[in-house]
């Protein structure tokens, strides 16, 4: 496989690295550029269907209703135009044609990386699926790497270098460059400035320390809206040195979380995800699960799961901290005084942390301030869980200084005319700084700004020269996981728009001669792989992580000066004034994502809005104010204001209104501008995470946001059935025997044998923490269409699995609960009974098939269906239009055309691929051998999936356990796809008082 | 009173009812035969180069899966790249007027461009592999492959052709060693020996209908 | 000649009830209701009439064209109310469809003698409403080119329908009722085409009368086989009006939505449907005497009679109103429960109690023979009472469908203009066919009218 | 036809009991080719013309069955036969959710024979016929009762079947012509 690779990746055109002989590659002149010839023949030679239209078309992204005449639907009886076959020239690729192939590399955010499987389908990459070998995914992935092979494919990336805006080539800039490198060199590169994100990639980080040594007096910052400077001066503060802190959660009895958001974002969102679900575990009922505390000012995903969550101001949350220092002994002066209800909390909080030393971890937010990350360190350092599930060790990021300072100096700089030749490499400053630095004011001051992007938007507007730059499944490159595990992430495909590697930028900059990034990269890694350099670079391609790369633990000390009881306690904040909190968008982040659609109409997991953001308030609050949904206030912080319209939110901090970054971009592309509300115009450097005194008034307008879900209690019916340990100790049993004779109810029909497989589906509701993983997973999978706002206001979204979320108790602090829901493929299913064309049928496999080809679109049998998990084409949603996104699409599954139904298959595909190789081999599909789309991705894997026919299968084992339950299952529709009830593990204390 | 209706009148009526209805059965004849899925059955696709099958397979000998490779193994079988035709072509025939566009490919690394002559559904997912795995003929799909100067289509690819052999594949399957021998007869009775093979390939004729075996 | 048509007269003078008003011959028969479409010039109303249902069938054809070239998404059905108006047209038609079948057929065979007068028309009523129904179900498909697959023919694929599905058994019931109304519309029509094309003046008109009489010669055994066969499509006709909206009922019945899984449902629907069936048999024909000066033929008793159905329909309606509440709460299934008070409480609330008031209240002021007699009063309430029916279709399917399960994919359902589009149109198309019907073929069976004639000699009516 | 011109001799009456006394007088008389025409069914002239069985009845029972039994069966070898499909985990043969069909297909195979049935054995559609000829026919579906004796009778004889008819008190006595 190795050489196949290699070859693969070295023999034109795939190869996305010129050969070096190659004197003028590098600057290809504009028009090879403009049409890529390579990509053209590459096409052309891989995927003929879609080489007729290679002048990559422009037209509408989001043009829904597409202009195809009604008739033109007529597949079933209208003849097939005269199609061609196109063979390779050589068959020197090795790869098998129609057969898929997987490809080990790395999706990085916020730098850090995320270790992937690539699938490609004839040269194009179409789905990503978790490495588990990588210790940040093993095997799962989150939304952004699943979605980011729809950016791949996004036909609004820049495809061209521009000057001032004007189409320019790639050698005017060169020359321009050459110029002032040479006038740089002669004051030791004094005025030069290169503004990156942050840098775990150890050869970028290389290069940019050459470039440091060449020029010694030029100067590197990164900056990332959404950073890590408080987790770092929180080490500088407690330990005196910058680290990075990891968490076992797997080992821990007791989690507390101070406004960490460990399950929604952070470093190692997914792998928390994985060691907090381990703890939870409970698919048996045997083992106790681990119980969470977390106080938030705006509901996460973390303080979802919570069995004990606590909505507190995020100004209050140091108060909080300290009160539990304090209890803990911990000396942390005299805290200020906090509400009764916070009291027993933090009571029973730190009684159960005290019993279970060594077991326990308090971990502190990304958004509060370094102190509060110190009194974390000194809590789990009392506990004794330093170094049992807390460990440290060198920061992972290159060059870990605090980004908001470094920007602060670079802006200082820019008015000292101290900055004449900055180079942004990706990043969007000019949008995601904050507004007090008025840096894109300041940009105008730099006599020469270049800037490398995936995108032309605000930022390449606002500087001279724009060069497009490659998306990472183009280039070659490398980047660290939040342990440092390092991963080599390799191309699947040449630059589709003539982009460059910031590594090719770099080469250029330093050495002033072409290198491609694959040279890059490998003199990098040659003298640090060992004596056998090409094996173990081989290896290292194949496993997708680089042995022995990984950062060792540290031992620590708490500084010995370390005074931290003399700080003075906060200004009480007065009760009558506001809190704004920025929170990260759990779809957009930091709003890099605007212009990605599955992710723009991918439900938010608390709010379940689309396509927007709001301003969040609880209910208390809305009251209060007398607001209600939708309605448009003015968000006013000192003299900045914004609008937005409200989103009452329950589990919301009384008297804080937050608000998500990444909206109101103006020049993300045709999906992303215009959308939603820009929360950077209100953010500042010294408070980048939440503000007091903050002005709320009524516009007296209202503003259409798109839900997919407007109910969110369950009405007294079994939706979810939720349990805490000690109840389902009690009467385990009793509700095992409820449920199977829910489901096992006795009928008129005599049942269908089936003797060959039997697939069928249990989801863990304990262990789902809600965060949409599996949806877009499925979207990807499936070639689910994207509807746009209108259609998902008009209950129309195609997502095939979603995830309802229930709300449980008081308003201000209800239990949330998470319950994905695919189609249940019932044996007894009441959408076949109605279809009067066989288009909604059972096969012998027990699987619920939709025939598109055969649906005439009665939509009776979604009338039928109680769980409403079938999706109609109302339009034409599928884009006909835009030939790359036909390239990403998955070939193993039928595009829908308009007025069909369609839903949830199990990924019929993957079954009969299994199907078809275990019969070529004469055996049968082994457990484990088909995974679904949504199984795959789940961080928790609280999806199980298999043939419960095979006595064997892991699946028949998790429906055995008592937990097991149907849905609905009293309608006697014996669906095949069922649920294990959620068990909580709340304190008993607590509960009482 | 007077007739309404004379003799000559009821013939004319009759004589013109007759008309119309004949009208209509012309229409829609017409309408069947132009909508029909495949009326190039039997007449060769034209070529940018004429390959034949006849020569290459019956003349020279070749195998199916010279060309085809991925036959067994991928649902597509296959299509030769160009330098598979020039292992043979850069000696002989090496400046044929009709391999121009061979060499062309081989020389510019442009990729010859076929027309289809088999073109299923978008909707239908069909897989080479476990076909020729379960002891289906190339031949019993593809027809007398070998005796075509240029290659044309000698099945109708219609669901109802697929069923026929779903419905009852012993009809046609043959020992897996026969799959690419185009000349094999059954030595006796077919559906004795399907039957058998049936059997021996663990076919599973129940789920052979299934609509999830060939749409996704 | 007929005598002048006297409308102030006191409503409750009994010659204003006979079937028959004044003293008919044969000849005056004949010639009062052929001359309608043979000789008498075009009435101001029918002009008026038949301008404003072609501008509405313009919009009709314009909303179906273009909901063929877009798709069903240009109506406000979503997830999960994915059928909405064009579904309750569906119904709503096919219920008016069965008063004219029920008049014609039903009491034949009670042998009443007052259905004489009106049989024809109402048929004619029947056929069009059903037209109008039969297109509705294939215009909400997401691909009507392919309606045809719900037929069995032997297709390339080797598919059939499947046979268990309501939608399939629609097809039969309604394919099965439009071609025998038809039949039974046509078969009664030969004798009276042939008195038009006896006295049709032109050529032209002579041919196609001619024609479409297939040359009936009112010969004696012509007519004994004539009275057999209409007798035995009476006898056919009726069992089939009731079973075609049971099967409609059933569309419903065999779903398991909350709303919509009920037993009552067939003689629910079949009550409805005559309720609004009779209504819009008044709201036709009272215009359709006045215009046409046919107040003898279509007498006061007519009118009583029809609102006397009306009522008993009314009434059989409230009682299934009744027995759904009460088996929601009887059962004990929450589902059920909560249907029901959504009904009442829910965002639809206004649409349940306008059924209400308009379907059980208003009618019941058909008690009064004063009201029954006055024939403004029954023509406002015949349209009250076909508003009220479309709302309860309207309601039983929406407020059924937009809470049903689970609660996380409950919605609304907001109807847009083409949904008006449609509904309006179908209802200007209805009038337009039913516009032309009246003017080229005899509104009244004249043969039969003649027979009426010949029993009134006998007895008084 | 023949080669004589006549086709009959016809008495035009005014009243459907002059009528019905005709016809019985006629059929006693002996004669046995008659038609008698009236705009609207008579009570009891048929059986004075001595016209009893239609085969309607007869005919619609047959179209019933057919149409019942075509449809079941239809159903049943599609449904379990040509392509057994497991809809809903249904029963292949599911013959309770047969039966509405069945029963749609019973009234329109008995509708449509009824119609047809009515049809052919009254010999239409029949568009020219000799008693078109008659005078004043056209009043036949108006308000006047006509009486036919066809020459075809055997007992037909010019003179004394005009007299015949002529002591009937018609209306008036005339030639039908072919």
């Amino acid at each position: 496989m190795f050489h196949k690779l290699t070859a693969r990746l070295e023999g034109k055109p795939i190869d996305a690295t010129p050969p070096s002989n190659d004197r003028g590659g590098f600057w290809r002149s504009l028009d090879e550029i403009r049409d890529a010839e390579v990509f053209r023949d590459y096409i052309t030679e891989r995927f003929p269907r879609f080489a007729a239209h290679l002048n990559v078309d422009r037209r509408e992204f989001l043009k829904l209703m597409s202009a195809s005449l009604a008739l033109a639907g007529m597949g079933a009886c209208s003849r097939e135009p005269q199609e061609e076959i196109v063979p390779y020239v050589n068959a020197s690729s090795g790869r098998v044609a129609g057969e898929p192939r997987f490809f080990a590399t790395a999706t990085t955010m916020g730098g850090f990386a995320t270790g992937v499987l690539v699938e490609s389908n004839m040269g194009r990459p179409t789905k990503i699926e978790g490495n588990p070998t990588h210790p940040s995914s093993l095997g799962s992935t989150d939304i952004f790497a699943q979605a980011s092979v729809l950016d791949l494919w996004d036909p609004d990336r820049s495809q061209v270098v521009t000057r001032n805006g004007q189409i320019d080539t790639w050698e005017n800039f060169g020359a321009t460059l050459q110029r002032r490198l040479a006038a740089l060199a002669d004051k030791q590169g004094d005025g030069l400035r290169i503004l990156t994100e942050t840098v775990t990639s150890p050869t970028l980080a290389a290069q940019i320390d050459q470039l440091l040594k060449r020029y010694p007096r030029a100067r590197w910052h990164q900056y990332d809206a959404i950073n890590r400077d408080n987790i770092y001066d929180g080490t500088r503060t407690a330990f005196g040195e910058t680290l990075d802190v990891r968490y076992a959660l797997d080992k821990a009895q007791i989690i507390v979380s101070l406004d960490a958001d460990f399950l929604g974002a952070g470093n190692a969102r997914v792998r928390s995800a994985r060691d907090f679900s381990h703890g939870r575990g409970a698919a048996d009922g045997e083992t106790r699960p681990n119980r969470l505390y977390a106080a938030a000012s705006s509901p996460t995903l973390t303080s979802a799961m919570a069995d004990h969550p606590l909505a507190v101001r995020a100004a209050d949350i140091e108060t909080a901290a300290r009160n539990l220092a304090v209890a803990l002994g911990v000396p942390a002066g005299t805290p200020a005084e906090i509400s009764d209800e916070s009291k027993t909390w933090f009571a029973a909080c730190a009684r159960d942390l005290q019993a279970n030393r060594g077991a326990s971890v308090v971990i502190a937010g990304e958004s509060q301030p370094p102190y509060v990350h110190a009194l974390a360190h000194l809590m789990n350092h009392a506990l004794a869980n330093a170094g049992a599930t807390v460990t440290y060790s060198d920061p992972v990021v290159a060059h870990a200084e605090n980004q908001t300072t470094s920007l602060r100096e670079l802006c200082r700089d820019m008015d000292t005319r101290g900055v004449d030749t900055l180079v942004i490499i990706g990043g969007n400053p000019v949008y995601s700084v904050p507004s007090d630095l008025e840096f894109k004011a300041r940009l105008t001051a730099v006599p020469f700004v270049a800037r490398m992007g995936l995108y032309e938007d605000e930022t390449s507007a606002a500087c001279h020269w724009h060069l497009p730059a490659t998306h990472f499944l183009e280039a070659w490159s490398d980047a660290r996981a939040y342990d440092g595990t390092a991963t080599i992430t390799q191309p699947l495909i040449a630059p589709l728009y003539g982009g460059k590697s910031a590594h090719e930028l770099l080469a250029w900059l330093v050495a002033g001669t072409l290198k491609s990034s694959y040279d890059v990269v490998r003199d990098y890694w040659r003298p640090r792989l060992g004596t056998d350099f090409e094996s173990a670079w081989n290896s290292a391609l194949h496993e997708g992580v680089i042995a022995g790369s990984m950062f060792p633990q540290r031992a620590v000390a708490l500084k010995r000066d370390l005074s931290i009881d003399n700080r003075p306690p906060p200004a009480s904040t007065d009760d009558s004034s506001l809190e704004l909190v920025y929170t990260p968008d759990p779809s957009l982040w930091d709003g890099s994502n605007a212009n990605n659609a599955w992710l723009q109409e991918l439900p938010r997991p608390l709010t379940k809005l689309t396509w927007d953001n709001a301003a969040l308030i609880s209910p208390q609050l809305a009251k209060r104010l007398s607001l209600e949904n939708e309605d448009v206030i003015e968000l006013r912080l000192g003299n900045a204001m914004i609008e937005a319209p409200v989103w009452i939110t329950p589990a919301h901090a009384d008297r804080a209104v937050s608000i998500s970054l990444g909206y109101g971009r103006t020049r993300a592309g045709r999906v992303g501008n215009g959308r939603g509300f820009n929360a950077y115009a209100l953010r500042t450097s010294d408070a980048p995470w939440f503000a007091g005194n903050l002005q709320v008034r009524k516009a007296g307008r209202k503003y259409a946001l798109a839900t997919t879900q407007h109910h969110h209690a369950m009405n007294g019916r079994e939706v979810v059935r939720v349990a805490t340990v000690d109840e389902f100790e009690r009467n385990a049993a009793l509700r095992g025997a409820q449920q199977h004779q829910a489901t096992r109810a006795a009928s008129l029909y005599p049942p269908f044998k089936s003797d060959g497989y039997a697939w069928g589906m249990t989801i863990n509701l304990s262990t789902c923490i809600g965060c949409n993983a599996c949806t877009i997973a499925c979207q990807a999978e499936n070639n689910i269409p994207v509807v746009g706002k209108t259609e998902v206001a008009r209950g129309r979204e195609m997502h095939w699995i979603r995830v309802d979320r229930y709300y449980e108790g008081k308003p201000q602090a209800p239990r949330t609960h998470f319950q994905p829901v695919p189609c249940m493929h019932c044996e007894r299913a009441p959408c076949e009974v109605v279809c009067p064309v066989e288009a909604s049928v059972h096969d012998s496999e027990g699987l619920n098939v939709q025939v598109y080809n055969r649906c005439v679109g009665t939509r009776f049998c979604s009338n039928n269906c109680p769980y409403k998990v079938r999706r109609f084409n109302f339009f034409q949603y599928a884009d006909q239009h835009t030939e790359s996104l036909k390239a990403q699409r998955n070939p193993e599954v039928t595009v829908r055309m308009r007025g069909v139904m369609e839903k949830c298959t199990y990924c019929i595909q993957r079954i009969a691929n299994g199907r078809i190789e275990a019969d070529k081999a004469g055996r049968r599909i082994r457990d484990g051998e088909v995974i679904t789309a949504c199984q795959a991705v789940c961080p928790t894997q609280a999806i199980t999936f298999g043939d419960l026919n095979d006595p064997a299968s892991r699946v028949k084992a998790v429906k055995a356990s008592p937990l097991n339950y149907a849905l609905l299952g009293e309608l006697n529709t014996q669906p095949r796809t069922t649920y294990l009830a959620k068990v909580t593990n709340p304190n008993p204390d607590v509960t009482a008082s | 009173m007077a007739q309404v209706f004379e003799p000559r009148l009821v013939l004319w009526l009759k004589l013109s009812a007759l008309a119309v209805v004949a009208f209509f059965v012309v229409v829609i004849l017409i309408w069947r035969i132009s909508i029909a899925p495949h009326p190039s059955i039997g007449s060769p696709v034209e070529q940018i180069v004429p390959f034949s099958h006849k020569h290459h397979v019956s003349d020279v000998g070749l195998d199916c899966r010279y060309c085809h490779t991925t036959v067994e193994t991928s649902a597509f079988a296959g299509m030769p790249p160009t330098d598979t035709c020039m292992t043979c072509h850069s000696q002989l025939f090496a400046d044929a007027r009709m391999l121009a566009p061979v060499r062309k490919s081989f020389a510019s690394g442009q990729p010859l461009r076929w027309n289809r002559v088999h073109d299923l559904p978008d909707f239908v997912y069909f897989n080479h592999s476990i076909h020729v795995a379960k002891g289906v003929g190339c031949e019993t799909c593809h027809g007398p492959i070998d005796r075509m100067p240029l290659t044309w289509r000698t099945a109708t690819l219609e669901m109802q052709w697929c069923l026929d052999c779903h419905r009852a594949p012993e009809k046609y399957i043959r020992p897996r060693d026969q799959v690419f021998n185009l000349h094999w007869r059954p030595p006796g009775s077919q559906l004795i020996l399907g039957k058998k093979l049936v059997e021996e390939y663990r076919i599973h004729t129940s789920s052979l209908t299934d609509c999830s075996i060939c749409h996704r | 000649m007929p005598p002048a048509i006297s409308s102030t007269v006191d409503p409750l003078d009994e010659s204003r009830l006979k079937v028959l008003k004044g003293a008919y011959s044969y000849g005056s028969i004949s010639d009062k209701i052929s001359d309608i479409v043979l000789t008498r010039p075009t009435h101001w109303g029918w002009i008026a009439g038949f301008a404003f249902c072609s501008a509405l069938t313009v919009l009709f054809v314009a909303a179906i064209a273009y909901l063929f070239y877009k798709g069903v998404g240009i109506w406000g059905v979503d997830i999960p109310v994915a059928w909405a108006f064009a579904i309750t047209n569906f119904v709503w038609w096919v219920g008016i469809g069965h008063a004219g079948t029920f008049i014609s057929a039903f009491l034949l065979l009670l042998r009443q003698k007052w259905r004489t007068s009106i049989n024809r028309f109402a048929e004619a009523m029947t056929i069009f409403a059903v037209a109008m129904a039969g297109l509705m179900p294939i215009l909400h498909l997401g691909r009507p080119w392919f309606f045809y697959w719900l037929t069995p023919y032997p297709d390339i694929m080797n598919l059939w329908p499947q046979w268990r599905s309501p939608l399939v058994w629609d097809i039969f019931a309604i394919g099965t009722y439009i071609i025998v109304s038809i039949l039974f519309w046509y078969m009664g029509l030969i004798p009276d085409l042939a008195t038009l094309r006896d006295r049709a003046a032109g050529r032209a008109s002579q041919i196609m009368y001619g024609l479409a009489a297939l040359g009936w010669r009112g010969e004696a055994r012509q007519w004994h086989r004539f009275d057999t066969a209409y007798l035995l499509m009476a006898g056919l006709a009726t069992p089939l009006v009731i079973s075609v909206h049971s099967v409609v009922s059933l569309d419903f019945a065999i779903g398991n939505t909350p709303g919509w899984h009920s037993t009552i449902f067939p003689p629910y629907f079949v009550a409805g449907a005559l309720f609004s069936g009779f209504a819009m048999a008044l709201t036709i024909s009272i215009p359709l005497r006045a215009i046409f000066g046919l107040k003898d033929f279509i007498t006061a008793r007519h009118l009583d009679n029809i609102a006397k159905i009306m009522l008993v329909c009314g009434l059989l309606v409230a009682y299934s109103y009744g027995v759904e509440i009460f088996m929601a709460f009887y059962s004990a299934d929450q589902f059920e429960e909560y249907m029901i008070m959504n009904r009442m409480i829910g965002p639809y609330a206004p649409i349940y109690w306008i059924v209400i008031l308009f379907n059980v209240i208003i009618p019941q002021c058909l008690w009064f023979k004063r009201v029954r007699l006055s024939v403004p009063t029954l023509f406002a309430l015949s349209i009250i009472v076909n508003v009220g029916m479309w709302l309860e279709r309207f309601m039983i399917i929406v407020t059924s469908l937009h809470r049903d399960f689970l609660p996380s994919s409950w919605g609304m359902f907001y109807p847009t203009f083409w949904d008006w589009a449609i509904l309006l149109g179908s209802v200007g198309a209805f009038g337009w066919l039913f516009l032309m019907f009246v003017r080229f073929l005899p509104a009244i069976s004249i043969s039969e009218m003649r027979k009426l004639a010949h029993d009134k000699k006998g007895g008084d009516l | 036809m023949s080669s004589d011109p006549l086709y009959g001799l016809i008495a035009e009456f005014g009243d459907e009991k002059a009528l019905v006394h005709a016809a019985k007088r006629a059929r006693a008389d002996g004669y046995r080719r008659i038609d008698a025409y009236a705009p609207f069914s008579v009570d009891g002239l048929s059986d004075a013309l001595g016209f009893r069985h239609d085969r309607i009845a007869l005919t619609t029972l047959i179209g019933g069955i057919a149409g019942g039994a075509g449809g079941y069966f239809l159903q049943w070898y599609t449904a379990v036969i040509d392509y057994p499909i497991n809809s809903g985990g249904r029963p292949l043969h599911s013959w309770p959710a047969f039966i509405p069909a069945t029963f749609e297909m019973i009234v329109l195979g008995a509708a449509l024979a009824a119609f047809l049935g009515m049809l052919i054995l009254n010999g239409l559609p029949q568009l020219h016929h000799p008693i078109f000829n008659a005078p004043e026919f056209d009043l036949a579906s108006r308000n006047r009762f006509f009486l036919c004796i066809e020459c075809a009778d055997p007992k037909f004889e010019r003179h004394t079947t005009g007299e015949f008819l002529t002591n009937l008190q018609p209306l008036k006595v005339a030639e039908v012509r072919r």
